[in-house]
């Protein structure tokens, strides 16, 4: 019996997508990516340096896009927006930009996550004190090599950085933890410590939630080694000082007692959020999502990258918040169940 | 100010026991789970690891004349518990030796006990070689001992012989009488590790704060005496 | 047997009314603070009498402010208070008339037809016609009536209250009244004669000389008994609030104000209530599914003597069901003045207030606790002070007590008391003459609450007008769709719609919208609401955001930094108090002048440029 | 006799969860259950109004109440000043405020029966 090529649409040509459409092209099937920005890689593009090894992104990417290279029957379609997806017969055909229409068998959602707007808290003063940034600024800063400064150009002597920016918190309506920004944080104060020895680093946290293989050793790295400081407190306010230095004020929770400090650079741990690409699935009611605006799995055990429509896959962070290595882990599950689907489909289009 | 400041900072980081002591705590809180003096005083040995990690000088200076670090009985149980092999108990022998040395200790009730310690304890060791004698423990200043003490303490050489113990005598056995041999090498030893000049410290402090307390003779000098009377009697605040 | 007898039930009832009435109305006047009192007798002798018999009339028998809501709510309680009104005093004329005198039996003019069985006297007929005519009236009141308990919506009302046993007897006799005597009068009409076109069209459809004759009697006895019942229930249920109202109508009048604590003037304002349920539609506790805490019930329970604290705090203070209370009760003082009892016992005495450094300046900046969690007001403020080159104190910059509203709205009258003597110490020492808040939270409390002789207390917006009526803040209008969004506070609560108003439309594109000035949603952030969870109060969050996304604005702009950072979280348009509006406005200004080729960095540069 | 200060028995800080006094707490959580979402994280006791001013620690309050160290409570509740930043800022939407009225309202009726007993 010879095997019928099957087309798969994918969804975001993050690491996600990218990672399950070469697995998938490399089991036989026809596959287009289909990516809204002009290049991919997604989110990791801005980023400077993973954790926990400091690797760069970068190899990362091009590494996946090499691979995709091998693979004639795997084509990219970039700068295209999704604009509705109906399904037909078991077939599912997406329009997009350009009057662009794709058909496929299967579809991979791999749409990634939206970086949570500080803005919200504004009582943190991002958007309106100069040196309020988020660790995305951070990494980009990072990234272009550049010595980091203040706004007015000068070395900062003090940073903080604020654990839980938009994850954990109901106020701005996510409570679930975004997981990834602890260690996000404990890297990045690593990083500014080697470049700037002289600067006094704080984390104020809630809990540190360093879960993940060798997290731990980094933060022991960094009281160690660097001497940054761990404080347990949520920060309440920060006001700008008239030197344009930010005072911030939390609670030591450890020691019950409240603390006051003058910093010249505050660095926010924002989390992550639901894509608002999400509300254009679930408003025509073809997938669910869950309580957070992430797209809900079939079965949260056994099945986490399959929706609750046959046929239509996810990958990555548009399930929940992961890290870059859990990510490629998630994008190999989703591709092994993507082909038990379409082995199903053939078997069963044969017997007919 | 700033002097002693700079000065806590090189002592803190020239001592061994405190680059050992101190391993990056992360709060976990079992060493203040076990601490005996924690279960009684107002007292956390993870709290005051947290401020000598701080780095913060001043609030380490703060620890140097409170009350706080004289609560630790020293009896070592925070070491073998701590997951990050810290031990709060060297750490605070080292806030203990640079209180003395800086005179920080005469800022705080139980600080100044240093006083009492060392010329209780410091001369009879000096003089005699035991930190503590029978002969010290006068019945007229111990009634809580009673009768049977009162009757022992004037019968002493008889009854410490049935014991097997060998009282103030010249050779071997228990609660001997050190030899001058003996007490010398001890002394060069304390003279050596620095202990008599800590002692000479602690003597010197306690008169400033002596002078400084206008506890003082008809000559304005420092009452010593008057001093020792008065930190034997000195209230806790409250607890 | 006398078969006059049977008037007993009415006589007897309309006596232990009075009796009850009389005491309770001496209770309540005797009770005043002698002040009070003074005022009461004052009104009584002045012109303010006149005053209070014209509200008496329009509100007690005409129902002006019902009828305002909606006009069959208006109507039905017009016909039934005005109707029977108007049925005693052409009843008591037709008796005089037909009597020839003046000294009748008080409960003749009202069994007139039982006993005055067919005869003649002049104007009989037209009396029996306007009687008829009269009755039909009130009849039609009572249909509506019923059918309200029905019909809800055909009244404008979504909710109306639940009835209590004492309501369930007077309602149950007061509907019985008007169809009893019809049948009575409709059954000795048709016997002897004595009605008129309804009456006597109704005895001959519904009697025969036999049954009209036999029920006569039973049937006057019944509408005596179900009047004499209305009676005896009246004073235990809610329609006391007839003879209540019109005492209140003279107190209020006569200057009487709710206090902070309850006195008689509280009772009789709960009293006064008529437990319409008017105040329940208003009520936006209702987007959040809490059904029980609203004005109606919490003034109940009072009465009742068994209000909780659950229901008494569970309220946001919004004010929004006194704007259409028929009766003008001040319901949110008299929930406030019923918290401050609840809470007497503990009362904070905030002794770790001490004299704090005072600085001498010309204007204060109070920003208030909340604000400081909205760092964007106090940058803009701090930027218009400078902007006016004022001389000024921000007071409250590093730490400062509360203002104390928050107390107050939780009934700590005398906790508040203290913040407020303590902060007037170090206004006072100041010297300042202007006192500039940005919170309305604040500013109510500043207002009301502190004596600051020599200082101004202004409020932003104030503020702000001024400096643009003295030309010293220029602003472009933004090519922006604005719904301005009154804050509970500054709004119902002080009395201030029109100057935010003036300066938004300085600024931009203000549009105008259905529920706003005193008819304005509230945010559901309310300090007043000391229950309500924060899910209750994402629902009225949600459901006043979604009112304003239909105008399809594209600023938000609020005056309080508690609806600020209320609204905030929505992401389908941008919210802003009012300072940062009219910065940006003017940044907008500047902007436009530079296009035209002018070279200014900043607002002074472009003065001079301006005067030059 | 005399009295001998290493005889005088202190009284030990631990906090023992078998003599538990759980009346506010029982009372606290009946007509406010958000307050069981605490997880201490101090955003409450950073942004008080009252902190500011004087010792106050609200988050160490709540604490207390869950530890059943009620016998300060009442005194310490008293220095709140109600200006509600603290139900602003909780990420876990705990309504603070009615928690301190409650505390109030309760330790008030606790302390009246002690009274009585």
């Amino acid at each position: 019996m010879e095997k019928e090529q099957k087309h798969v649409a994918v969804i975001g040509a993050g690491i996600a997508g990218l990672h399950t459409a070469n697995l998938l092209a490399q089991s036989g099937h026809k596959v287009t990516i289909l990516e809204k920005e002009k290049y991919p890689g997604g989110h990791l593009n801005q980023w400077h340096h993973l954790f926990p090894d400091h690797s760069s992104p970068e190899w990362i990417i091009s590494g996946l896009l090499d691979e995709q290279l091998q693979f004639d029957h795997l084509k990219m379609i970039s700068s295209t927006e999704i604009t509705s997806i109906e399904k037909n017969n078991g077939h599912f055909a997406i329009n997009a930009g350009n009057e662009l229409r794709i058909y496929a068998d299967a579809v991979v959602i791999s749409t990634g996550f939206k970086l949570f707007d500080a803005r919200q808290k504004e009582e943190y003063g991002y958007g309106l004190f100069k040196n309020v940034i988020t660790s995305a600024d951070l990494e980009q800063s990072l990234k272009s090599g550049q010595p980091l400064t203040t706004a007015s150009g000068k070395t900062p002597s003090r940073v903080a950085f604020i654990h839980c920016i938009g994850s954990r918190d109901a106020k701005c309506g996510n409570t679930y933890c975004s997981k990834v920004c602890c260690i996000t944080g404990v890297k990045q104060a690593l990083e500014i410590s080697e470049m700037l020895p002289e600067t006094e680093i704080f984390c104020f946290y809630m809990d540190l939630r360093l879960y993940g293989s060798k997290f731990d050793d980094l933060y022991l790295q960094a009281q160690k080694k660097h001497k940054i400081q761990f404080i347990r407190g949520r920060l309440s306010e920060a006001a700008e000082t008239h030197d344009k230095r930010l005072q911030i004020k939390a609670e030591d929770t450890l020691s019950g007692r409240p603390l006051r400090m003058e910093v010249d650079m505050i660095v926010l741990l924002a989390g992550m959020e639901k894509n608002e690409a999400h509300q254009m699935f679930s408003s025509t009611k073809l997938l669910e999502l869950d309580e957070h605006g992430f797209f809900k799995s079939k079965n949260i055990q056994l099945t986490r990258n399959e929706t609750t429509q046959p046929g239509i896959f996810i990958a990555g962070t548009c399930i929940c918040p992961m890290s870059v290595n859990e990510t490629i882990e998630n994008a190999g599950a989703a591709s092994i169940l993507v082909n038990r689907y379409l082995e199903h489909q053939q078997l069963t289009n044969h017997h007919e | 100010m700033q002097h002693i400041e700079t000065l806590i900072k090189e002592k803190l980081n020239s001592d061994i026991r405190f680059v050992e002591g101190l391993n990056a705590c992360m709060n976990c809180g079992i060493c203040t789970a076990i601490c005996p003096a924690a279960e009684f005083y107002d007292y956390d040995p993870r709290t005051m690891l947290t401020i000598v990690q701080s780095g913060n000088l001043q609030k380490i200076r703060e620890l140097l004349e409170s009350d706080t670090i004289w609560y630790c009985g020293q009896c070592m149980s925070c070491k073998t518990r701590c997951p990050r092999h810290n031990c709060p108990g060297l750490v605070i022998s080292v806030l203990r030796k640079i209180s003395q040395e800086t005179g920080a200790f005469t800022q705080s009730r139980m600080g100044r006990q240093q006083y009492l310690l060392r010329k209780g304890l410091g001369n009879a060791l000096l003089n005699i070689g035991y930190s503590l004698h029978p002969s010290f423990i006068k019945p007229a200043d111990h009634p809580e001992q009673g009768p049977v003490w009162q009757w022992i303490f004037e019968n002493a050489s008889e009854i410490y012989k049935t014991v097997g113990a060998n009282l103030d005598e010249e050779g071997p056995g228990v609660l001997r009488k050190i030899d001058k041999e003996a007490m010398t090498e001890f002394r060069a030893i304390f003279e050596e590790t620095g202990c008599l000049e800590l002692f000479r410290l602690i003597d010197q402090y306690s008169s400033i704060k002596a002078l400084e307390l206008g506890i003082t003779n008809e000559a304005n000098q420092p009452d010593m005496d008057q001093y020792l009377h008065f930190i034997e009697n000195e209230q806790e605040t409250s607890y | 047997m006398n078969e006059k007898l049977f008037v007993i039930p009415f006589v007897a009832g309309m006596a232990l009314l009075f009796i009850i009435l009389i005491v309770k109305g001496y209770k309540w006047i005797s009770s005043l603070s002698k002040i009070d009192r003074l005022r009461l007798i004052n009104a009584l002798k002045s012109r303010r009498i006149l005053q209070s018999a014209k509200d008496i009339f329009m509100e007690c028998l005409i129902h002006r402010r019902i009828f305002k809501k909606n006009m069959v709510l208006g109507y039905m309680h017009m016909s039934l208070a005005f109707g029977w009104f108007l049925l005693i005093v052409v009843g008591h004329l037709e008796a005089f008339v037909a009597e020839k005198s003046l000294a009748v039996p008080f409960y003749l003019p009202i069994f007139f037809r039982f006993f005055e069985t067919g005869k003649e006297f002049a104007g009989s007929k037209i009396f029996a016609a306007l009687m008829d005519l009269l009755l039909l009236f009130v009849l039609s009141g009572v249909v509506l009536a019923w059918s309200k308990r029905f019909y809800k919506r055909l009244f404008g009302m979504r909710r109306t209250t639940r009835l209590q046993y004492g309501d369930q007897i007077a309602m149950t006799a007061l509907w019985l009244i008007f169809p009893l005597r019809l049948l009575a009068e409709s059954a000795t009409a048709h016997q002897f004669n004595n009605g008129s076109f309804i009456t006597q069209t109704a005895g001959s459809l519904f009697f025969n000389s036999n049954t009209a004759s036999t029920l006569a009697l039973p049937l006057w006895a019944a509408y005596s008994l179900a009047l004499g019942s209305f009676f005896v229930a009246l004073p235990y249920s809610r329609y006391m609030h007839i003879p209540t109202e019109m005492l209140f109508i003279i107190f209020k009048n006569a200057g009487i104000k709710l206090k902070k604590r309850t006195n008689s003037f509280t009772e009789l304002a709960i009293y006064s209530c008529s437990r319409c349920g008017i105040c329940l539609d208003n009520c936006q506790l209702n987007n959040a599914g809490i059904k029980n805490t609203q004005s109606v019930y919490v003034l109940k329970s009072i009465r009742n003597k068994n209000i909780d604290d659950e229901q008494l705090f569970n309220c946001l203070l919004c004010g929004k069901c006194q704007v259409d209370c028929p009766v003008g009760i001040d319901l949110t003082s008299l929930r406030i003045t019923q918290r401050i009892e609840s809470t007497l016992q503990y009362n904070a005495s905030y002794a770790y207030l001490e004299n704090q450094a005072t600085t001498k300046a010309g204007l204060i900046y109070f920003a208030g606790c909340m604000t400081h969690l909205t760092p964007r007001i106090i940058q803009s403020m701090q930027h218009l002070f400078e902007l006016a080159g004022e001389d000024y104190w921000f007071l409250d910059k590093e730490k400062a007590p509360c203002c104390g509203r928050p107390l107050m709205l939780a009934g700590q009258y005398d906790a508040a008391a203290k913040l407020i003597r303590n902060n007037t110490t170090q206004i006072i020492a100041s010297g300042a003459k202007k006192l500039v808040v940005s919170c309305p939270i604040c500013y109510k409390v500043f207002k009301e609450d502190y004596q600051l002789p020599g200082v101004e207390v202004l409020f932003h917006a104030e503020y702000i007008l001024r400096l643009m009526n003295a030309g010293l803040l220029k602003t472009a209008p933004l090519q922006k769709r604005i719904i301005y969004h009154d804050p509970c506070e500054l709004g119902r609560g002080s009395g201030m719609y029109e100057i935010p108003r003036e300066v938004v439309k300085n600024s931009g594109q203000l549009i105008r919208i259905k529920n706003e000035q005193e008819h304005s949603l509230c945010c559901g952030g309310s300090l007043g609401n000391l229950k309500i969870s924060q899910a209750e109060r994402n629902l009225i969050r949600d459901s006043a955001i979604n009112e304003y996304l239909s105008y399809q604005p594209e600023y938000l702009v609020t005056a309080c930094p508690l609806c600020k950072k209320t609204f905030a979280r929505n992401r389908n348009m941008v919210v802003m108090d009012l300072a940062e509006l009219v910065l940006e406005a003017s940044d907008e200004f500047i902007k436009r002048k530079k296009l035209k080729g002018n070279k200014v960095t900043n607002i002074r540069e472009l003065e001079t440029l301006i005067q030059s | 006799m005399n009295e001998f200060a290493h005889l005088v028995s202190r009284p030990s800080r631990q906090i023992d969860y078998q003599t538990f006094d759980n009346r506010l707490l029982a009372y606290v959580l009946r007509y406010e259950p958000s307050f069981l979402t605490c997880m201490s994280c101090g955003g409450c006791t950073a942004t008080c109004s009252a902190g500011k001013l004087t010792d106050f620690n609200i988050r160490r309050i709540g604490l207390m109440l869950r530890r059943g160290q009620t016998d300060k409570l009442a005194a310490e509740i008293d220095k709140c000043m109600f200006c509600g930043k603290c139900s602003l800022v909780c990420p876990r939407d705990v309504n603070i405020r009615n928690v301190v009225l409650l505390i109030k309202k309760e330790s008030t009726r606790l302390h009246a029966e002690n009274q009585k007993v």
